[in-house]
């Protein structure tokens, strides 16, 4: 007996081996790229390696005007361009120490927040994709997503890449007859959501293999720096839209939803309630907004006076920071971007413990990350 | 005995058989496209034809003319063998398929046996397509296709001996025979079989919510990864006539087969097949993928245990 | 709580801080750095979390910016530390803030700020054998062509 | 077991509830267009290619400081004392990112962005374009008037 161990111990053996999921892998969402070491289904490390997309944006900025970087916050967090320039013309007219009007502050709640939802619409999308729900849920979310791209596309000409919040308001007020259409999208979207309810959220697969998985605690969140939905799905009541209201956000009554658990399903959830307490928002600034230039008369070119500022804004991704130093010249002295989605992306390690691959593939879909925010 | 006459018949018959696998994989492969556009509110195929019908013609054309790569470190002759494998015994199963009272290629006694045993080599050519592609996703999917597929023949073969109790004969044409008065699937014994045997049936093809073997999120696409040109079309076609096969003994066991009124035989067949088909599809582009150890629990402590306790509850009726 | 109100209470316990000109932010010498972290994590001030890393290349030196928030206080605290331009060393604090990990290895990897004992010391955005740091004001790409100014 | 078997009945009813979803889309008009023959009209303010009303132009430079990317590219000639004229206006497609700045400081609105979106290629060279060019873009496909 002893003899035929040692024997099968010398013909017959397992081994761990490494599997590289990405930068070129269908739920990788972007350039990421997983090195897992597998024993068979189970992941026993994960170590990201990012910078796949990297494109400089902070030395860029060093060589351009205040106003020619908005472009470039375009494609940071691309499925939310309105809320990244609408981060970083805060920033700046924090530094210039610049006012705007009252309808800038209300136009810009309204398409941060429709933003928001289109972003939340892939992410959800995304999730249900890589969960195997097969393009079904994520070409019901581009749908919907697709009616709020057509409102931007009246409101600001671009599709994509908006552009559209600059330094001292916005680029141009909003055209005749859009409230009715983003009225109208309110009511569409309001079923819609319901019908994510029946289709995915409730769904007994989808719960099987979303609940439990990932758990992020509360206290890791924190120490890793978490934020926005992912943190608050971990139980944290934490919204800079409520905490430190900015633009015009204390005037509306909405909710920040929070999960429990703090797993993916919870992560999902989370991200589900926020499109209806957006849409809310939406609802109401429409209802009060006011008459008036959107704009402030600014210089072509803007020069602070010689300083720093930190400002954040709360991103459907989490929190984006700006960090600006001026030397009182026509462009930044220097420019950091503190992306939410870098910070999330670091505490998937930390995810993994007894994961299988179908896992990995679930847990980073739940943190909803975007490359190109994370590679800047 | 062995006749000329015997030769020719079996030539024709084979050569009905492969033509009508070709159009009716390429049917369903545009029928798939179809529905699901449909239920992504697109459009799917518009160009090619009407309504792009010979979307599928076109893309045969094109995968023939497609250079056939084989990966590096790849181990020869199985990575060659393996779509055979995969083609082979679904084209074999239709052998015992009733398409008509008289449409059948050969009524074997033991036809549901037969069935069995050919349908279960599929799963050889799809471990040999993981194991001979020297990628670590195909080796995943691979071994896991063979854990599912083995997993799920149980409740399978435990259902389809459910229907071979009631209906007393092992032969797909007698099976039929005993349906005329009503179909088994309105027996609530035999309704619970074929419910399992839809069941693991979709996951013994491989199919979403079971297709974990080529789990595109996950395996990017399993064992088939590294296959091209025609010898992806094989694994393709093998997909849809498997896919095809278990509608068809469904239909044959749960559904009363050929048997209906006014239309002929064979229509009848096809419109049941067909439509099981397009539920199977519909299922498909509805729910997310289980996971691998989930779809293992669902086959071992879910379906067997029932799929014991109702052949038990129809031993103790039939007694 | 109040920067002011910050700023006194670590005064008290860290008489070497000082506040800088023009900004809200705290200098502390690099050598207090261990220290002052265990004890802003902890209470009364409790900074759990380290939310930001980075650093400014002001050519004759280099200021390493950290920003903290307290998630139950709701108060946040920016931390600055001088380092000379010539291989700036400095001790990591991802064993305090776990956040610091990826956030030290992006500045180490755009400015070559050294973090003594990080759990990770590798270039995390550029390539892992990638020459020089991108960020400095002295760094100049071969093929880096700039925009022309105004 | 009569709380398993609940479970059992309430994940077969979200199977059905998901399953009526999908079947209900399945009777929604299609969301999507038939790309080349049905093109989707472009807003009023939709930001095309750059374009310019060579007549307006003072050739102040704006938008040329403006362009975050260096795609515009101009020289003058000077007619008299106080009125300048472009000599040559160069757009480079390449490095476009049609942020639409250089609309918005153009003081006589001589430079706009028009409505063309298609605007692939097979040739490098036909991604500079002259702007003083009348017939610039009339090779490139209109998908509205413009």
């Amino acid at each position: 007996m002893a003899d035929l161990d040692i024997k099968e111990k010398k013909d017959i053996f397992t081994e761990e081996f490494l599997i590289n999921m990405g930068p070129q892998h269908p739920s990788t969402h972007g350039v990421l790229s997983l090195e897992l070491k597998l024993d068979g289904e189970m992941v026993l490390e994960c170590t990201p390696h990012i910078g796949y997309l990297h494109r400089s944006f902070e030395k860029l900025a060093e060589n351009r005007t205040y106003t020619q970087f908005i472009p470039f916050t375009d494609r940071l967090d691309y499925v939310a361009s309105m809320n990244n320039n609408l981060g970083y013309c805060m920033a700046v007219e924090n530094l210039l120490k610049l006012d705007i009007t009252d309808r800038a502050k209300y136009i810009r709640v309204i398409v941060a927040e429709l933003n928001r939802i289109a972003s939340h619409l892939i992410a959800i999308g995304t999730f249900a994709q890589d969960l195997g729900a097969f393009a079904t849920p994520l070409f019901y979310c581009f749908r919907e997503r697709e009616k709020i791209v057509d409102i931007f596309n009246e409101i600001c000409g671009n599709r994509l890449t908006y552009n559209y919040i600059r330094i001292g308001g916005v680029q141009s007020d909003l055209p005749k007859g859009i409230e009715e259409k983003i009225k109208n999208f309110i009511k569409y979207m309001r079923s819609k959501i319901d019908e994510y309810d029946w289709l995915l959220t409730y769904n007994v697969i989808f719960l099987a293999r979303a609940k439990n998985i990932g758990l992020l605690r509360k206290d890791i969140a924190i120490n890793y720096s978490v934020t926005g939905p992912n943190l608050r799905a971990s139980g944290v009541k934490r919204d800079l839209r409520k905490d430190r209201p900015y633009l015009v956000y204390d005037k509306f009554e909405f909710n920040v939803p929070v999960g429990v658990n703090g797993d993916a399903w919870d992560r999902y959830k989370v991200r589900i309630e926020e499109m209806r307490q957006s849409l809310k928002i939406v609802e109401q600034a429409l209802g009060s907004l006011p008459q008036g230039d959107p704009t402030v008369k600014t210089g072509r070119v803007h020069k602070p006076a010689a300083g720093e500022a930190y400002f954040r804004t709360e991103n459907p991704r989490g929190e984006l920071g700006f960090y600006i130093v001026s030397d009182g010249s026509a462009y930044p002295y220097r420019l950091k971007i503190r992306a939410p989605s870098f910070s999330n992306l670091a505490v998937l390690p930390e995810l993994i413990k007894d994961a299988k691959i179908a896992d990995i593939v679930c847990i980073s879909g739940s943190l909803d990350i975007l490359m190109g925010e994370i590679d800047r | 005995m062995f006749t000329l006459l015997n030769l020719t018949n079996m030539i024709t018959t084979g050569i009905a058989v492969l033509g009508f696998i070709a159009i009716s994989a390429m049917f369903l492969i545009w029928w798939e496209r179809k529905v699901s556009a449909h239920i992504q509110t697109r459009l799917g195929p518009m160009r090619v034809g009407w309504h792009g019908i010979l979307q599928s013609v076109a893309d045969a054309i094109k995968l023939l003319l497609k250079e056939d790569i084989r990966p590096a470190g790849a181990d020869k002759l199985v990575w060659w063998l393996a779509p055979f494998f995969v083609v082979v015994p679904s084209v074999m199963a239709f052998a015992t398929i009733p398409f008509g009272k008289t449409l059948i290629p050969k009524d074997l006694n033991i036809g549901v046996l037969y069935i069995l045993a050919v349908s279960s080599v599929c799963v050889l050519g799809v471990f040999m397509a993981g194991w001979g592609s020297n990628n670590k996703y195909s080796l995943l999917g691979g071994i896991r296709a063979a854990a599912q597929i083995i997993s799920y023949e149980v409740p399978l073969i435990l259902s389809m001996i459910t229907v071979v109790m009631y209906a007393n004969t092992l032969s797909m044409q007698k099976i039929v025979e005993s349906q005329s008065h009503s179909w088994n699937i309105l027996h609530p014994n035999l309704a619970l079989a074929g419910l399992i045997y839809i069941t693991s049936a979709t996951a013994e093809v491989n199919r979403a919510p079971f297709d974990i073997p080529e789990a595109e999120s996950e395996l990017v696409a399993g064992f088939h990864t590294e296959y091209s040109g025609m010898k992806f079309a094989m694994f393709f076609i093998g997909e849809y006539t498997n896919l095809f096969i278990i509608s068809a003994i469904a239909t044959t066991l749960f559904f009363g087969g050929w048997k209906g009124p006014l239309l002929p035989g064979v229509i009848w067949f096809l419109i049941k097949t067909y439509s099981i088909i397009y539920i199977l599809m519909w299922i498909r582009w509805t729910f997310p993928r289980l996971r691998v150890d989930q779809l293992m629990g669902f086959a071992w402590k879910f379906l067997t245990p029932i799929s014991f306790l109702n052949l038990a509850i129809a031993g103790w009726l039939l007694l | 709580m109040l920067t002011t109100e910050i700023f006194d209470l670590l005064k008290a316990k860290f008489p070497r801080i000082a506040k800088e000109e023009g900004t809200s932010a705290v200098i502390i010498p690099k050598e207090l750095l261990l220290e002052f972290g265990r004890f802003i994590k902890d209470a009364p001030l409790i900074f759990d979390d380290l939310h930001c890393v980075t650093a400014i290349d002001k050519k004759e030196k280099i200021d390493l910016v950290y920003i903290f928030y307290s998630n139950p206080l709701q108060h946040s605290l920016t931390l600055k530390i001088y380092l000379g331009p010539e291989d700036p060393k400095v001790e990591s604090l991802a064993a305090i803030w776990k956040s610091a990990n990826w956030l030290e290895r992006e500045t180490y990897d755009l400015f070559g700020v050294t973090f003594l004992n990080h759990p990770d010391p590798r270039r995390i955005l550029n390539p892992y054998d990638w020459k020089g740091y991108p960020l400095r004001k002295n760094y100049s790409a071969p093929n880096f062509i700039a925009k022309p100014k105004l | 077991m009569l709380r398993s078997m609940n479970n059992i009945i309430t994940g077969i009813l979200s199977l059905i509830k998901g399953l009526i979803i999908t079947f209900n889309n399945n009777f929604t008009s299609a969301t999507t267009l038939q790309y080349p023959d049905e093109k989707k009209a472009m807003t009023e303010r939709f930001r095309g290619l750059i374009d310019l009303y060579p007549e307006k132009c003072v050739a102040c430079y704006q938008c040329v400081k403006a362009c975050p990317t260096a795609c515009l590219a101009m020289t003058h000639k000077q007619t008299d004392e106080k009125k300048k004229i472009t000599n040559t206006f160069t757009y480079n497609i390449e490095l476009c990112c049609f942020c639409g700045l250089c609309q918005q400081v153009c003081p006589t609105g001589a430079i706009y962005m028009n409505k063309i979106y298609e605007i692939t290629t097979y040739e490098r060279n036909k991604l500079y374009i002259n702007l003083l060019n009348p017939e610039k873009y009339d090779e490139w496909p209109h998908t509205s008037p413009k």
